[in-house]
């Protein structure tokens, strides 16, 4: 099916400083586009630069020491990396926004739930503050909260886990936003209560007809969740893929790894296939193919020149000699 | 005000500077007088605020015993007699006064008319009424005014009579301290309580409001019954920095400060609106050396006299005068300051100090030893204490300066013989009564080793003892001046101590102050006094 | 084949005060671990499945003597071993080690791995340094490192190594019973299925028998003997593995499988999806603690506690819906 | 709330019972006598002795601290050896001018302490951080005698626009405030900046920009406030020192507050007064305490106190 | 079905056998770490060359004075500074700065030690109390809450009645208010610490007690106090400063740093030398010990990069 573009991101490279001329390359190359209504995973082990991804697209490395240094990523039609702050604070919380892993954390511990909730509410949309607080209240049903009246009383502490991530992501829904990002948003939650989130987002996303850019490291989740899948290694991305394609026909040899690591429900193996050895460090890459040094595949040109990232079907792109070649 | 362990006699205070300004006494005068007359500052209130360094403990006047609470309380309280600048004593609340023959019976004849501040009349009554209460509480300091007498006789409503248990030539200096307090007030039952936040005397103030340790203030007695002060009010404020003391009266918040201390006098010295008023000295200066203290060889270096002697020709004088108080002290002459009875002028000590080694080489302590001085905290004494430590270095007597609080070093050295730990004390004494038995007695004589004293050099001369115990009983001031004469001819020449000078007090006022007097050693008598005011 | 029980847990409580009066004594108690009762066989891997804060952890500390029970009987070895001193339980500690679930927090960082491993044969042995060094090189081989990084500090290390030098560590004084207490979770999808590899590769090699923590169904299914399923710090269900997940009994097993999601797009199963939370453990419910949550919940769930009964044999249950 | 509060007041009592016998055993060991020091240098013997009669300074030390107990149970606190003022009276004198003080100093150097600290946070790295750290730092390492003696020499002395002593109007604080609040100011600054650099890093900050907030908004509503929890419980300290730590400015300023007092009494060996001050002090300790630990609860919804 | 796959993993775990995981990231080591952190802090590291300068003058300063600290020279006192006297000369003519070299052995050495001892004690009480809980924890941090409310004048002056006048007032008088302050922070170190896995590791292992507490424990809380004890002595030299001021310093007779200029204010007016010089050389060094800490701190603090 061809969609309209919600989100286009193009070569986007971020880099963390650790002086005014050393610095780490977090990501780089990372391009891909989002279509409207569809939920694109980002997969990736941790460290591979799936939050920095998600971060550089919000704008929100300021107070870390990271920056992005190359590429775009054009929300309809604004190019968030080089827009005014005015105008990103309009978008911000707005047309996108965003969830974290850590729920609690990511919620004010001196503020009641009311009071965040407006706030949010108030940036975006002309309301009073009981109309705001009305729509709080509305939000957080939608979400699944029996009791609204309570939970807005109450401050974050109070809350467990599971109802905080449902108040984050009422609070990321309550302005309509057309792309929600969501980092890790049931990792930091229990199984039932994971079930019951993911439930819910997909519910929600449903209706609403948004946008989800969700990104985890639990293959279980993306295959649950996702319409298409980016797999990230080492900063960049070496595999994006329609679901149902990346699971049956992973290309990338990391993504193949990946997929036969993780032991399924049932399968009744007693020993699993891995991949040897770990991430390469940040400031050490290899030369070549960032996974190389893991690949039982990989020959001497891998091990020397980096392969892009191409088209190996009309849906599918890759970023390895081996599938590339033949 | 009696020196030892007392601050507030001591502090920075000066003296007149060597010789220049005694010298020139009447230049000076001149020259303040001029001052006084160029300068057309006037104060903006009729309010006079005296900085003092520190404050009295107590306001009933026969508990207190520094040098400031006696300040204080001396314009609440009157005498039967009083001292004037000269040292001389002069009548105040009684008229007049007779010896008897014996010298054991002293008559006064009373001012009439006076009445005290809480409308009681002033009689002879009252005089016993001192008496009295002093006779009932023997924790008061009153007790060491009367504890030589017999009794107080009411001859007449307005004369009275004290007679000693034996002559004694100090009676009449020490009843200078013998503070006057209404009848009415004494008798009450906790009599100190009500004294401490009212006055009850004949004097020129009347006690207003006070804040301990902090100020007090009193307003003029407008039943005054001689000339008194024009001043509306008098307060005393307590200023302990001296740095702070000086700034207040540079910035006219004070009208007068006490002491000044020697190291600013040239910072206000040439402001035109400031005089200075350098009063003659009555405190003394001196280190104690113990007699009996052993080395840990054994041997008693301060119990031999060339040591001693040795240690005073290796002391500056001069130059202790011009390093440790500015200038503004004078070299000593005497074991007690000039300007006290019966002061009878020794040959100085000039510093010398081959004479002072081969005295030493001749004693056995060519290489000198080592030995600790105690003094007191404050930053002045500790000075003169490192003063003294350097010129010993010269004879190599190695001294560690050991400065402690005047309250610990009170306890060391009232120690006894047998316990004390005393080597050598940096130490300073001025007699409240202005007389040389009090100058000598309790620092020198054979009986006053502590804790009866503080003879901490525990020098026991019979010759000396007998001399003051005879003079003490003689009614006639020839024979008095011989004996307290020979008294100190002996004790310089055997010098039980390093003499080190006399210095006194530097008070500095605007020039608008009029009529402030003084008594000997610069205590300053408010009862004239007024302000120039707008 | 004739079953030794190697550890045994009999009615093991264990409350954590919180809270205090006026006088410094609590008011208020965590009810951590309520009555849990299940044996271990040698050479068998039993794990413990649960959710966040239901007490596997705290289970896993009251075996390994870091805890001492409120009541109940812990068995090892044929020793009662729940209420000995520290000093008594020193020997007993060579046959019993712990891995823990912070590969890095698990590690001093200050100290380098060669001193981290031989730590034990500090505490348990007078072996001289060369024997110590022999043995942790041997180690370091077993579980995959070189010899090498005997003297690299932990902070040098990726996750999965650190997580191998503290299986190193814990097989120094070769134990018959390790406790893994969630070893792989804090580790990368790649990296787990190494260490999960190399914990059954170790389990062949030295007959060990493991006590293994998870919260993750699937890994537990494919490493475990027999499961214990936890709630609210009560062991609902036991039951070797292949019972568990063919027939879960309890409904909260039910609801916990079917919770997991599946790494396959074309699987679309039917997920029961639990209302609301875990109740506090601090309030302790009369009733059955899973009755909150429950859809089968009965009147009867509310008012008592559920039994525990073996529905067939070696699978326990503890539901009011399988009472005899 | 209440309760705790209660419960708090409660255990101070064992404290204050510790401290006022370690505080009496205490001042009893050091030597002197205050008999002596009452009496003066001219002093005889036997009216030495009448002194410490009348004092009860002969009584063996047990039964002076149980007399001392009994009185206090009684809101007695005895009377000062020195000038025979009831303790309570005299402390209560000092306190009001010593409170008048610790106000001044509080009054702006918290605040600009703070400030500065959250202002280099924010501004971190920058000139604006290197000033406003070295300001503090300065603040740190200059004596309160000399801001003191400096002030008096260059606002009173100089430009004659402040008293350089006593406590009249309000101008007569503000020098006394200077030195009193600068220690202060400097470490809060310190403080505050670190504890705002933690604050700035946390997620919440994060998700306050994600809703498409103000910078300043963030700073001030999300982050500073948190921040301040840490900030409060190093105020609180701070300020518990205040109180006995006045003597320089009192002084320099000639403030007859407790700080003096309590060297004065100290050095007379005034046993009363020093214990009653060292009680006070030690009340005062607590009591901050408790009201920094109310206060902690109140800006922290996470710590419930009860 | 079932068979291929068993075989499939017996090759790759074949492969996982022999494999041998060389490949660990190669991080410098610790300390080249920790000094490349810490010399990206331009004034932490200034400050450091303050202190080493600082100590050298400790250590060399008396030998290249100018003139004896001791020698006086009546007729040059209060002169200000010169070319014979760089700092000038004080009141009893005493080059002042011959006086300031000799006195940094006395003055840092005060100041260190009395932290040094006080740390010590207040360190280990802090660990004891962290570990142990219970009544020792009560113990020690009862008796902190005592001397906190306790004005330390009333001990320095307790102190020199008891002992004696002199440096070593300073020193006892700092020290023991040293010790609540590292007793307090020691505790909550430890208590972080000893939540921490590897402890619980290490209890697990077996590991006494003493071994918990000084092989595990202690280095583990060598951050706080590192840091603590640079910016404690700044607060030292200070606080030597005002006993002096009180009259219960250091002796006039000694060189110390605090005492030259709490001395020195009675020339405030009139030779204002005697206590620039002294305080510019107190002040330098209490900037360079707290800056030095704070750099030390921002270095240790792993979230600080
Ligand atoms: N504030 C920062 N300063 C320096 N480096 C950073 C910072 N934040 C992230 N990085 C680096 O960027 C890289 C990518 O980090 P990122 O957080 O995007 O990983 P992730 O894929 O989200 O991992 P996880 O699954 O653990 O969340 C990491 O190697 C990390 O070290
Ligand atoms: N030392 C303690 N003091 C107070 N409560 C504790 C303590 N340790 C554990 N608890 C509580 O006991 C309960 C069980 O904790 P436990 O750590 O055993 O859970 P868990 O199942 O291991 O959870 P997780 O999966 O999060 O590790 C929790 O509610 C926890 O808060
Ligand atoms: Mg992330
Ligand atoms: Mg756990």
């Amino acid at each position: 099916m061809s969609q309209e573009v919600l989100l286009s991101v193009k070569d986007l490279r971020t880099e963390f400083f650790s002086s005014k001329t050393s610095s780490v390359t977090a990501i780089k190359d990372v391009s891909f586009d989002m279509y409207r209504g569809e939920v694109l995973g980002l997969v990736g082990e941790s460290g591979c630069g799936k939050s920095v991804t998600s971060l550089s697209i919000m704008q929100l490395l300021k107070d870390t020491p990271g920056k992005v240094t190359n590429g775009s990523a054009t929300l309809d039609g604004v190019n968030l990396v080089e827009a005014s702050d005015t105008q990103i604070r309009d978008i911000r919380g707005g047309k996108m926004s965003m969830i974290f892993q850590e729920p609690m954390s990511a919620l004010n511990p001196s503020m009641r739930i009311d009071k965040q909730m407006i706030e949010t509410i108030r940036l975006h949309q002309d309301m009073t503050k009981e109309q705001a607080l009305a729509h709080a209240a509305d939000m957080l049903k939608k979400v699944g909260i029996p009791d609204p009246a309570r939970v807005l009383k109450n401050y974050p502490h109070q809350l467990s886990g599971g109802m905080s991530q449902r108040v984050m992501i009422a609070m990321a829904l309550s302005n309509n936003p057309e792309l929600l990002i969501a980092d890790e948003p049931t990792t930091a939650l229990d199984v039932t209560i994971q079930a019951q989130i993911l439930d819910l987002m997909k519910k929600l996303q449903k209706e609403d007809g948004s946008s989800i850019l969700l990104i985890t490291h639990d293959l279980g989740v993306v295959a649950e969740m996702c319409t298409r899948v980016i797999v990230m290694y080492a900063g960049k991305i070496v595999e994006m893929a329609p679901v149902e394609k990346l699971f049956a026909t992973p290309s990338h040899p990391y993504t193949q790894g990946l997929i036969a690591s993780v032991p399924k429900l049932g399968s009744g193996v007693k020993v699993l296939p891995s991949i040897p050895g770990s991430v390469p460090d940040l400031a050490s890459m290899p030369t070549g193919c960032r996974f190389a040094p893991r690949c039982k595949y990989a020959t001497d040109k891998c091990r020397e020149q980096e392969p892009e990232l191409l088209d190996i079907s009309e849906d599918q792109k890759c970023r390895c000699w081996r599938t590339q070649e033949g | 005000a009696c020196g030892g362990g007392d601050k507030a006699a001591e502090s920075t205070t000066a003296q007149a500077a060597g010789e220049t300004t005694t010298a020139d006494a009447a230049a000076v005068k001149e020259s303040k007088a001029a001052k006084q007359e160029a300068s057309t500052a006037k104060s903006p209130d009729n309010d006079i605020v005296i900085a003092l360094q520190a404050d009295a403990t107590h306001l009933d006047p026969h508990v207190s015993s520094n040098g400031v609470s006696n300040q204080i309380t001396n314009e609440m309280y009157e005498t039967l007699l009083t001292f004037d600048e000269d040292t001389n004593v002069v009548p105040l609340l009684a008229k007049e006064w007779s010896v008897s023959e014996d010298g054991k019976s002293y008559t006064f004849v009373l001012n009439e008319g006076i009445k005290f501040h809480d409308g009681e009349p002033f009689n002879a009554e009252s005089v016993r009424a001192v008496y009295d209460r002093g006779l009932k509480d023997s924790s008061l300091t009153l007790q060491r005014t009367i504890n030589a007498w017999e009794d107080v006789v009411v001859d007449s409503e307005y004369q009275v009579t004290i007679k000693l248990k034996e002559p004694n030539n100090t009676f009449i200096n020490k009843i200078t301290q013998f503070r006057i307090v209404s009848p009415k007030a004494m008798a009450m039952e906790n009599a100190s309580d009500y004294l401490a936040k009212n006055s009850a005397g004949t004097g020129p103030f009347v006690l207003s409001e006070r804040v301990d340790g902090g100020y007090t203030k009193m307003v003029r007695n407008e039943n005054y019954w001689q000339e008194g002060p024009s001043v509306d009010s008098l307060t005393f404020q307590v200023v302990p920095e001296d740095a702070a003391r000086i700034a207040m009266l540079q910035t006219g918040e004070a009208d007068v400060i006490f002491p000044v201390p020697t190291t600013d006098v040239s910072q206000i010295e040439n402001d035109p609106s400031i005089i200075i008023d350098v009063a003659p000295a009555t405190t003394y200066r001196y280190v104690t050396l113990n007699t009996e203290w052993a080395l840990p060889d054994g041997r008693k270096p301060f119990a031999d006299k060339r040591v001693r002697q040795a240690f005073n020709y290796a002391f500056d004088s001069e130059a202790y005068a011009k390093v440790v108080f500015n200038g503004y002290a004078k070299e000593p002459t005497s074991i007690f300051s000039d300007s006290i009875r019966f002061y009878a002028e020794q040959t100085p000590y000039k510093p010398d100090l081959e004479k002072a080694k081969a005295l030493m080489k001749e004693a056995g302590f060519e290489d000198g030893f080592d030995v600790e001085l105690i003094v007191d905290n404050t930053t002045i004494e500790q000075k003169g204490a490192v003063f003294v430590q350097q010129q010993l270095s010269q004879i190599n007597v190695n001294v560690k300066v050991l400065p402690n609080e005047s309250t610990a070093n009170a306890e060391k050295t009232s120690a006894p013989l047998e316990d004390t730990t005393v080597q050598m004390w940096y130490v300073n004494w001025a007699s409240g009564s202005y007389e040389a038995d009090g100058s000598m007695r309790n620092i020198l004589h054979g009986e006053k080793f502590p804790p009866e004293g503080y003879n901490t050099a525990f020098w026991n001369n019979e010759e000396f003892n007998q001399l003051l115990d005879d003079a003490l009983k003689m009614t006639d001031d020839a024979q008095i001046a011989e004996a307290y004469a020979k008294a100190q001819a002996i004790a310089w020449e055997e010098c039980p101590w390093i003499f080190l000078g006399n210095d006194n007090t530097i008070n500095a006022y605007k020039t608008y102050v009029t009529g402030l007097q003084y008594k000997p050693g610069g205590t300053m008598v408010f009862r004239t006094v007024g302000l120039d005011h707008e | 084949m004739e079953k030794n029980v190697i550890l045994s847990l009999k009615n093991v409580s264990k409350t954590f005060p919180v809270g205090k009066s006026l006088l410094g004594r609590p008011t208020k108690f965590v009810h951590a671990v309520n009555d849990v009762s299940f044996d271990v066989y040698e050479g068998e891997t039993f794990s413990i499945v649960g959710e966040s804060g239901c007490g596997k952890s705290t289970t896993g500390r009251l075996i390994n003597h870091l805890l001492i029970p409120d009541s109940g009987e812990i068995w090892f070895q044929g020793k009662e071993i729940s209420h000995i001193s520290q000093d008594e339980m020193r020997p007993i500690r060579k046959d019993m080690q712990m891995i823990f679930q912070d590969p890095a927090g698990s590690l001093n960082p200050r100290m380098r791995v060669s001193e981290l491993i031989e730590e034990p044969l500090l505490i348990h042995t007078d072996m001289s340094a060369e024997e110590r060094a022999k043995i942790v090189n041997n180690l370091l081989k077993i579980v995959g490192l070189s010899d090498k990084h005997a003297s690299r500090y932990p902070h040098e290390f990726s996750g999965g190594q650190k997580q191998r030098i503290g299986i190193a560590r814990a097989l120094t004084v070769n134990p018959h019973l390790v406790i893994a207490d969630e070893p792989i979770s804090a580790l990368d999808v790649s990296i787990q299925a190494q260490v999960l590899n190399l914990l059954h590769k170790l389990q062949e090699e030295y007959k060990l028998t493991y006590v293994f923590i998870s919260h993750d169904l699937s890994v537990v299914e494919m490493i475990s003997d027999r499961i214990a399923v936890m709630y609210l710090g009560f062991v609902v269900e036991t039951a070797p593995k292949e019972m568990l997940y063919k027939t879960p009994l309890h409904p909260y097993t039910e609801a916990l499988l079917s919770a997991v999601p599946i790494p396959d797009p074309t699987l679309h199963k039917e997920r029961i999806i639990l209302e609301g939370d875990i109740p506090s453990t601090i309030n302790l419910p009369k009733g059955c603690p899973f009755a909150a949550r429950c859809k089968k919940c009965r009147p009867e769930c509310l008012e008592q506690r559920p039994e525990r009964v073996e529905v067939e044999p070696g699978h326990f249950v503890a539901c009011h819906l399988y009472k005899k | 709330m209440g309760r705790y509060i209660a419960r708090r007041l409660l255990e101070t009592i064992p404290l204050m019972l510790i401290i006022s016998i370690f505080v009496f055993m205490f001042i009893h060991l050091i030597p002197g006598d205050p008999a002596r020091t009452l009496a003066g240098v001219e002093a005889t013997p036997e009216e030495i002795e009448a002194i410490r009669e009348e004092f009860g300074l002969n009584d063996p030390l047990l039964k002076q601290y149980a007399d001392y107990m009994i009185g206090l149970f009684k809101g007695d606190m005895g009377r000062s050896l020195k000038s025979n003022i009831p303790v309570t009276e005299l402390i209560w004198s000092r306190f009001q001018f010593t409170i008048q003080l610790v106000c001044a100093g509080l009054v702006w150097a918290p605040f600009l302490g703070i400030f500065i600290g959250v202002m280099c946070a924010i501004k971190r790295g920058t000139w604006v951080d290197l000033g406003g750290m070295f300001l503090a730092i300065c603040g740190l390492s200059a004596p309160g005698f000399w801001l003191g003696l400096m002030g008096i020499q260059f606002f009173s002395v100089k430009m004659g626009m402040l008293p350089s002593a006593g406590l009249e109007s309000w101008k007569s604080l503000v020098l006394p405030s200077l030195v009193m609040g600068t220690g202060i100011m400097a470490t809060l600054a310190r403080y505050s900046r670190s504890s705002m650099l933690e604050t700035l890093r946390e997620d919440y900050v994060r998700t306050a920009r994600a809703k498409g907030q103000k910078e300043s908004i963030v700073m001030f509503r999300h982050a500073f406030k948190n921040s301040l929890i840490q900030v409060v419980t190093i105020l609180g300290l701070q300020i518990g020192g205040l109180l006995s730590g006045s003597v320089i400015t009192e002084n320099i300023f000639s403030i007859p507050g407790m700080g003096r007092l309590l060297v004065d009494s100290i050095s007379f060996r005034d046993y009363p007064v020093i214990q009653g001050l060292l009680m006070i002090f030690a009340l005062q300790y607590v009591l901050i305490n408790l009201v920094v630990d109310v206060l902690y609860g109140v800006i922290n919804p996470k710590i419930r106190l009860d | 079905m079932p068979n291929t796959q068993n075989e499939q993993v017996k090759t790759d775990t074949s492969f996982e056998e022999n494999y041998i995981d060389e490949n660990v990231s190669v991080k410098t080591n610790k300390t080249k770490e920790f000094i490349k952190k810490f010399m990206k802090r331009k004034t932490a590291v200034a400050a450091f060359f303050v202190m080493c300068f600082l100590l050298l003058m400790a250590l060399f300063g008396p030998s290249l004075a100018p003139y004896a600290p001791e020698a006086y020279d009546y007729d040059n006192i209060l002169a200000g500074p010169s070319a014979s006297h760089l700092f000038g000369t004080d009141q009893y003519g005493r080059d002042i700065f011959s006086r300031i070299l000799a006195g940094t052995p006395l003055t840092l050495g005060v100041s260190l030690s009395s932290v040094i001892v006080g740390a010590a004690l207040g360190t280990v009480l802090g660990l004891l109390a962290g570990y142990y809980g219970g009544w020792i924890e009560m113990l020690v941090m009862r008796g902190a809450d005592v001397l906190f409310s306790f004005p330390d004048i009333l001990l320095a002056i307790a102190i020199v009645a008891l002992l004696g006048p002199g440096i070593v007032n300073v020193f006892i008088a700092v020290a023991v208010f040293t010790v609540p302050s590292f007793a307090r922070i020691m505790r909550s170190a430890t208590l972080a610490v000893k939540g921490s896995l590897y402890v619980e590791v290490a209890r697990s292992l077996g590991c006494k007690d003493g071994r918990i507490l000084f092989v595990h424990i202690f280095p583990g809380t060598l951050q706080s106090l590192i840091v603590n004890f640079t910016m404690r002595i700044g607060s030292a030299i200070m606080a030597a400063s005002s006993l002096s001021f009180l009259g219960f310093g250091a002796n006039i007779a000694d060189p110390e740093w605090g005492a030259m200029l709490s001395l020195g204010r009675s020339y405030l007016s009139t030779a204002p030398h005697m206590v620039y010089l002294p305080g510019l050389v107190i002040f330098i060094t209490v900037l360079a010990f707290n800056l030095f800490g704070d750099g030390l701190r921002d270095t240790l603090d792993p979230k600080i990069k």
